[in-house]
């Protein structure tokens, strides 16, 4: 292994934005045929590393090689030109154009009068397949599919040319298990076939499982590189966060259920909240203090069915009761008046005001509530932004900073700060912990629980089965835009009571 | 209306590729239709081949300018000078004709000319960070200003020129003896169709074309999928502006002369037909061809005031609310068809 | 140590000034009124005007002539930043006046005249409002229709004359509004920074401009905390409607007379231009009133500088344009980040040969 | 002229439907003048189509003139913005045998078969007014006098014309200090008039030719602002109401008309054609000059139109 040759050497990357120095004096190899990590917390500076070797960033000192030469790079197109294939951690494809088109795009095929779309469409179609995607059609337009599907065309546009280099920077955060494996059979393939992977993910589990090596960085400095079999976890936690393993705030195994009171008054019930296309007539009630995880495969209808408890898209059916009195909840504003509060998990689109300073994205809904004219006396608005920085730890510590600059994780953290803020009755999470570190979504997972503890209704929208049912009181599980089951979660229940449910309703129907 | 609830059937029918997109555009050529078929039955002379002949003769120039302004507007940009360009190319070309240059190469100068204009205006939108709206009405005002410092003559062109031949009367395809009931068709609109084909080639079989339709729906997304954004952007506003210098050769060919103060707000004309082709102003969405009907209907609002005898100070209140009944019941449409 | 700290700062300082787009536009102001100054030295000169009751002299001219594009550019810088435009505002500017100078020579209260005037102003943005924020038209197109149409109706108004109330008795306070001097300083310029002053302090006193703003990053992301972006597109147009309106008196109350085709022609261009100059993006987004208030007054001074260089009135397009685009591309960040960027480069190059050695 | 009976063409009805290829309201002599033509020819029995253009823009007034070609109407009347580039669309109205008047602004054409298409040019002419202005200029100074001249927007035939004018006719020792263009706007004859009082105070200006009277009275407002009514003389070209009123008040010294009151006219030389008669070639109106008396007397009379 040793002696092969590195494809590319990046060393003492060094990159400045104003007032930060994002990374410091980085080393990363890539190897052909090697599934390689870049490891650290949120705002470590991965993304930025990953930009740097796709030419979006400038960097201001080290050097980059590529097949032993050395390389300036000036664009994304040089990138491509040079062999390296990219997927970013935000997706970045055109929702005005189909699918096949994303993929396709400038690589289209081309016949005597220009393109051939024919041909381009069946070529789309094979790398779709490749992906396990060969149920979409490549004619429909790309925003007819959830953002994970999106997730998966942007990789299937990525194996489009000839790579060399293949980085997939947090593929898997919107996937469920099942498309996780999938993924990773089309990596081994790929990287089997020669190519350099570049992998980020915050799932431990997942780095074990695929990767060869490891640099770790932390606060834009370059720690260290390790092969992955020879360094327990420990170990790498220990890197990645500067502090042992062990100091990580850890919450036990399940949440004790909490029991409901004969006669207690739900908080919100929905009775028969349907809207046509999207999800079917529902039933639905979260007490005050309760956790109710949302569970399903990609596309059941969880989103949608959290959005419609919102008020972000208006129900065509059904009735919605507050405190046992009926509502009508038809926008975002009357919900959040109504101490309704839903988090986004299309962090880029719906959720944060990117050109808005931290500060102001925090304070953004409380804001709209209390109505343009009466703003938040500066003192209360410093002590809110104060609490929720430090409680959510957002990193850097500065409420200043323009939201848009933070890494990924931190941005998630300041979208939750938001909604905190206003001290909702009801909670709605969608994939609230999607992206964040180890560390972070510990920290996130607690105040769920604290949430409830203080009487807070938690709906808890999530991909990763195994936080699911270690948070929830109640799981609703979904298919095809229908509920299926309401399991109370007891000791009896685990992450195989969830799949088989899944699997069995399917077959019933 | 009926056109409108009709058309989302006949969308359903088809099918396949045939998206919400199109309904724009759609709705564009059966306003169109509708609204030649009013003039006819009303006044009755909409359905004259001497009134289509002159339809197309006449607004050649505003068809080649819609299809330039396609370009930019279908990546949420503006080409703010083409009116000028018409206008400065013409005034040199003439000047040169009159000077004694040979038409050819008068033609070759002021394609070039407008290709300098479209240069200029990439340089500030892809190196200064200007915004397409400020850097083309910057060369907007200056192709204008330079225009009027080189003539503010009416200049004809001399007589027997090749030139005129663009322009001139060209062919009776059918000859009535009367002139009302001719088919006619010059060389400027077959020079126009040309461009649409262009055009239509250019946005849906070439890569760059893709790019632009990219461009429009996320810049940021174009650049990160390594698609060459920026050679785009100047391929863009080079042949917006060559388009304007190609509209002004059919021009001033037709006419005969040229002035300083030609084409004065015929940029808001384009950008009318493009908006009313359906193509969305902030860019992503669009088809060449609604922009040559949007051209169409642009150009027909202005008989049908006359022929309603709509009182002069009041024109320009109607041509408006025409054009946003149009888009209204376009987004009406579009609405529609998404419940 | 403390001292190369002290150059340090410094040094920030000036990057930060250097990166600033106001910096520029004061730059570019100052440019101009020294290019005036030599070839008229009276340039600067003030006088007092008995016959006026205030100063006199090119500079105030100048400010006399910038209140209307204060007032138009105010009302577009909100718009610009919810990433909309308002092409209207020129014959918004036009009906206003058509409807003030109508109605006083019918005979109508200088006072009742202003306030329609105002009403109409009002009225119009707000048709720009609905169809921009309920019917969900794209704001360029429905300006566009309403720069058409708006000029249709101040010549309807008018029925195609350019109504003169000059020889009006009563239409004095209308007069004075754009005429007059308030110790010295022309009225109009001063009731103009009256007006941006007070929009600039409900704006950032309240939360009205992080709302705006935020509807003009991220329209959706926006309605999901809780805002109506409906309220606040349909509150920019409004408010745009009105200051064109009141650009609109000062237009014509100067001369006591509408011109239905030239009153406020091509001036939405003129604000839109300064609003850019004043660094307020046209994607929408973060808007500053204090520089678009300096860009309107750059747009008057490059006015009067076409008129004190004398230079020939076909060339005036062209001078308008070479200096717009010098003062955009100064702020081009390519341009004020050169010495920088060629700093890295050397850097980097020197890096990569240490490393090759 | 409300009535959809454009199309109906050489209708048997005996009613003569004519076309009007117009500039479109833009206030003063435009105005009057195109009101006083829809009069005149609906006194005078026929059914006139009106069509005005936007932005002095020749291309709608091209498609406008061809459209009534197509409409077989009976006459075209032609207030074009342009003097070139009929020729095209003459020959098809030759060829269509519709006869063209063109009024207010001569076209040159060239074509010999376009040529035949038109009948008569009724109008004022615009280089004679001119030439009035530098004769006022050159008695009120006849010891020399320095000035400005406003002129309209740069381009335009008329703005050439009244320059023209200026020229033929202006003394040796008057001299122009600067020409700028005011765009014909009263609002920015002010402020360009300020600017250059300001800038030439030193050459003690005497006098302001406007090329028209929404700029002299621009002017004059700028005048008075700087002190100096009376002392600088405004000539102007047009003559409108509110122009005669400023003569009389002393804000304006002298005001050349250029008399849009031709309806009469221009209906008579088409009825004439359409009898058969073969009218006058070149018919040219009169306009009349105005000191302070004669405005009196115009305006006391009440005969004036506009
Ligand atoms: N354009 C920018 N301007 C200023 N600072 C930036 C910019 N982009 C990133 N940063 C900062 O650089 C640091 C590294 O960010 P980066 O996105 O690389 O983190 P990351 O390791 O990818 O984190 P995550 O796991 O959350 O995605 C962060 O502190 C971030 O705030
Ligand atoms: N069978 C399907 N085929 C194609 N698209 C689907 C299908 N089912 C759902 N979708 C689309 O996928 C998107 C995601 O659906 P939804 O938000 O309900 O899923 P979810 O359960 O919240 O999953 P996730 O949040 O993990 O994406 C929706 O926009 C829906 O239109
Ligand atoms: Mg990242
Ligand atoms: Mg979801």
């Amino acid at each position: 292994m040793t002696d092969k040759q590195p494809i590319v050497v990046m060393k003492g990357i060094t990159i400045e934005f104003p007032g930060v120095k994002a990374l410091d004096g980085v080393n990363l190899r890539l190897f052909p045929g090697e599934v390689h990590a870049l490891m650290g917390e949120n705002g470590a500076g991965k993304s930025t590393m990953i930009k740097a070797l796709t030419g979006v960033y400038k960097i201001d000192a080290g050097s980059i090689t590529v097949d032993g030469k050395p390389t300036q790079l000036n664009g994304t197109l040089d990138a491509q030109n040079a062999g390296i294939a990219t997927v970013y951690q935000e997706v970045n494809l055109c929702t005005n154009l189909s699918i096949g088109e994303n993929v396709m795009l400038g690589h289209e095929k081309r016949g005597p009068f220009g393109i051939d779309w024919k041909k381009t469409h069946a070529e789309a179609r094979k790398h779709l397949a490749k992906m396990g995607l060969e149920h979409l059609d490549p004619r429909a337009p790309l925003s007819s599919i959830s953002i994970a599907m999106q997730q998966l065309v942007a990789i299937a546009r990525a194996m489009v040319i000839d790579a060399k280099v293949l980085i997939l920077d947090e593929p898997t955060s919107s996937l469920d298990a099942n498309e996780v494996q999938d993924l990773f059979a089309i990596m081994r393939k790929v990287r089997d076939s020669g190519v350099a992977i570049l992998f980020v993910s915050h799932f431990l589990d997942q780095i074990y499982e695929i990767t060869d090596r490891l640099t770790i960085l932390r606060n834009g400095q370059f720690i260290k590189e390790v092969m992955t079999k020879e360094t327990p976890r420990d170990e790498l936690i220990g890197m990645m966060i500067g502090k042992s393993a062990a100091e990580l705030s850890q919450i036990g195994a399940k949440k004790a259920r909490r029991e409901i009171k004969p006669g207690e008054k739900p908080v919100v019930t929905i009775k028969q909240l349907g809207r046509r296309g999207q999800i079917e007539p529902t039933d639905q009630d979260v007490y005050a203090g309760e956790v109710v995880g949302f569970a399903g495969l990609l596309g059941s209808g969880r989103t949608e069915l959290g959005r419609l408890m919102f008020g972000a898209d208006k129900p065509d059916h059904g009735d919605y009761l507050l405190d046992g009195k009926k509502v009508t909840i038809d926008s975002p504003y009357v919900a959040l008046k109504n101490g309704i509060a839903y988090s986004t998990e299309n962090r880029r689109d719906e959720g944060i005001v990117a050109d808005l300073t931290v500060r102001q994205n925090m304070l953004i809904a409380l804001q709209a509530i209390r109505g343009m004219f009466n703003p938040i006396p500066k003192k209360e608005a410093d002590e809110i932004v104060d609490k929720y920085m430090k409680e959510l730890n957002v990193r850097p510590p500065d409420p200043n900073k323009l939201i848009k600059n933070l890494s990924g994780g931190n941005q998630q953290k300041v979208l939750i700060a938001r909604w905190l803020a206003i001290h909702p009755k009801l909670l709605i999470l969608d994939e609230p912990t999607r992206g964040i570190d180890i560390g972070a979504k510990a920290e996130i997972q607690q105040k769920v629980l604290e949430l409830a503890a203080e009487g807070m209704g938690v709906v808890f929208i999530s991909s990763e089965l195994e936080e699911v049912v270690r948070l929830s009181d109640t799981i609703t599980v979904l298919k095809d835009h229908k509920k299926i089951a309401d399991i109370v979660n007891d000791d009896t229940v685990s992450q195989a009571t969830i799949v088989e449910t899944i699997a069995n309703s399917g077959k019933e129907a | 209306m009926s056109s409108a609830a009709v058309t989302p059937k006949a969308k359903k029918a088809k099918g396949g590729k045939f998206d919400a997109q199109m309904i724009p555009t759609i709705a564009a050529v059966v306003i169109f239709i509708l609204m030649l078929i009013m003039g006819q039955v009303l006044f009755g002379t909409y359905f004259r081949l001497g009134f289509i002949s002159s339809l197309f003769i006449d607004h050649a120039y505003l068809i080649i300018l819609a299809v330039a302004m396609t370009l930019p507007i279908l990546t949420g940009g503006i080409d703010l000078s083409v009116g000028a360009i018409v206008a400065i190319t013409a005034v040199v070309g003439m000047k040169m004709l009159n000077g004694g240059t040979p038409a050819p190469l008068v033609l070759i100068i002021m394609l070039l000319i407008g290709a300098a204009f479209g240069l200029l205006a990439g340089v500030l939108i892809e190196e200064f960070n200007m915004q397409p709206f400020i850097a083309t009405l910057s060369t907007m005002f200056l192709a204008r200003g330079i225009a009027s410092i080189i003539s503010t003559d009416s200049l004809t062109m001399p007589e027997n020129n090749s030139f005129a031949w663009i322009g001139g009367e060209g062919w009776k395809i059918i000859d009535n003896p009367k002139i009302s009931n001719d088919l006619s068709i010059n060389l400027g609109v077959i020079i126009a169709l040309v461009v649409v084909v262009f055009g239509y080639i250019l946005l849906h079989h070439t890569r760059t074309g893709r790019t632009i339709y990219a461009i429009g729906g996320s810049r940021s997304s174009a650049e990160l999928m390594g698609l060459p954004v920026k050679r785009t952007q100047y391929i863009i506003y080079l042949t917006s502006a060559t388009l304007a210098a190609l509209a002004s050769i059919v021009y001033t060919a037709n006419i005969g002369s040229a002035k300083n103060t030609v084409g004065v707000g015929w940029e808001l004309d384009a950008v009318a037909s493009v908006v009313i082709g359906g193509t969305i102003i902030t860019g992503g969405f669009g088809y060449v061809l609604g922009s040559v009907l949007g051209a169409l209907v642009r150009s027909i609002l202005e008989p049908l005031t006359t022929d309603f005898g709509v009182p002069a100070e009041a024109v320009q209140i109607v041509v408006g609310v025409m054009i946003l009944i149009f888009v209204v019941l376009q987004r009406a449409v579009t609405a529609f068809k998404k419940e | 140590m403390a001292a190369a700290e002290k150059k340090d700062d410094k040094n920030n300082v000036v990057a930060k000034l250097l990166g600033n787009n106001l910096t520029w536009s004061v730059v570019a102001l100052i440019a101009l009124i020294i290019i005036c100054t030599i070839v008229d030295h009276q340039f600067l000169s003030l006088t007092w005007n008995k016959n006026t009751g205030g100063l006199a002299g090119p500079l105030i001219t100048m400010l006399q002539e910038s209140a209307r594009y204060l007032m138009i550019a105010t009302g577009m810088t909100l718009v610009i930043s919810t990433a909309g435009i308002d092409l209207s505002v020129g014959s918004v500017m036009a009906v206003a006046g058509a409807t003030a100078m109508q109605l006083l020579t019918n005979g109508a209260n200088v006072w009742v005249a202003i306030l329609v005037a105002l009403l109409i102003g009002l009225v119009i943005g707000s048709i720009n409002g609905v169809l921009v924020s309920i019917l969900g038209l794209q704001p360029f197109i429905t300006t566009l229709i309403m720069m058409l149409a708006g000029r249709g109706v101040a010549k309807v108004i008018t029925s195609g004359e350019n109504t003169d109330a000059s020889q009006v008795a009563g239409g004095e306070p209308l007069r004075w509004m754009a005429n007059g001097f308030i110790l010295g300083i022309p009225a109009n310029f001063v009731i103009a920074l009256v007006i941006v002053l007070a929009v600039g302090a409900v704006a950032r006193k309240t939360a009205m401009g992080m709302m705006i703003e935020s509807v003009g990053i991220n329209q959706e992301a926006s309605r999901m905390t809780g805002i109506n972006p409906r309220k606040i597109l349909f509150l920019v147009y409004a408010i745009s409607g009105v200051l064109a309106a009141i650009a609109g008196l000062f237009a014509t109350a100067s001369v006591m007379r509408v011109d239905v085709v030239k009153t406020g022609q091509d001036l939405e261009m003129y604000a839109i231009l300064a609003v850019v100059i004043g660094g307020t993006s046209l994607l929408g987004g973060k808007f500053s009133l204090a520089g678009s208030a300096l860009g309107a007054v750059i747009i008057a001074m490059i006015r009067k500088t076409i008129i004190t260089l004398g230079v020939d009135s076909a060339a005036t397009p062209a001078f308008f344009a070479a200096v717009v685009i010098i003062i955009c591309v100064m702020q081009a960040p390519k341009v004020h980040n050169l010495s920088a960027e060629l700093k890295r480069k050397r850097a980097l190059k020197d890096s990569q040969k240490a490393v090759a050695a | 002229a409300c009535g959809g009976s454009a199309g109906d063409s050489k209708s048997d009805s005996g009613q003569k439907t004519v076309g009007f290829v117009a500039v479109g309201p833009e206030g003063g002599f435009r105005t009057a003048n195109e009101n006083d033509i829809k009069q005149a020819f609906k006194d005078a029995g026929f059914n006139l189509v009106y069509s005005p253009t936007q932005n002095n823009d020749q291309q709608k007034q091209i498609q406008a003139f061809n459209k009534f070609v197509n409409d077989e109407v009976d006459a075209i009347i032609l207030s074009s913005t342009e003097d070139s580039g009929w020729d095209d669309s003459l020959k098809k109205a030759a060829e269509a045998e519709i006869p063209v008047f063109t009024v207010d602004r001569n076209v040159e054409v060239k074509d010999a078969e376009a040529k035949k298409a038109i009948v008569s040019h009724i109008g004022p002419s615009n280089e004679w007014a001119g030439e009035q202005a530098a004769e006022r200029i050159a008695k009120d100074f006849p010891n020399g006098a320095n000035g400005f001249i406003l002129e309209g927007p740069a381009g335009l035939s008329v703005v050439k014309d009244r320059g023209t004018g200026w020229d033929n006719k202006v003394a040796s020792n008057i001299k122009v200090l600067e020409s700028q263009s005011a765009n014909w706007s009263t609002d920015e004859a002010k402020t360009v008039t300020a600017g250059l009082l300001d800038k030439y105070k030193s050459q003690n200006p005497q006098f302001i030719f406007a090329q028209n009277d929404e700029m002299g009275i621009g002017a004059a407002q700028a005048v008075d602002a700087a002190g100096l009514k009376g002392k600088v003389k405004i000539v102007t070209i047009d003559g409108t109401e509110a122009a005669l009123k400023a003569v009389v008040s002393g804000d304006l010294d002298y005001v050349i008309e250029y008399n849009p009151i031709f309806g009469k006219e221009t209906a008579q030389a088409v009825k004439d054609k359409l009898d058969g008669k073969t009218p006058k070639a070149d018919i040219q109106i009169e306009s009349k000059t105005f000191d302070a008396a004669a405005a009196k007397k115009a305006l006391d009379s009440g005969e004036r139109k506009y």
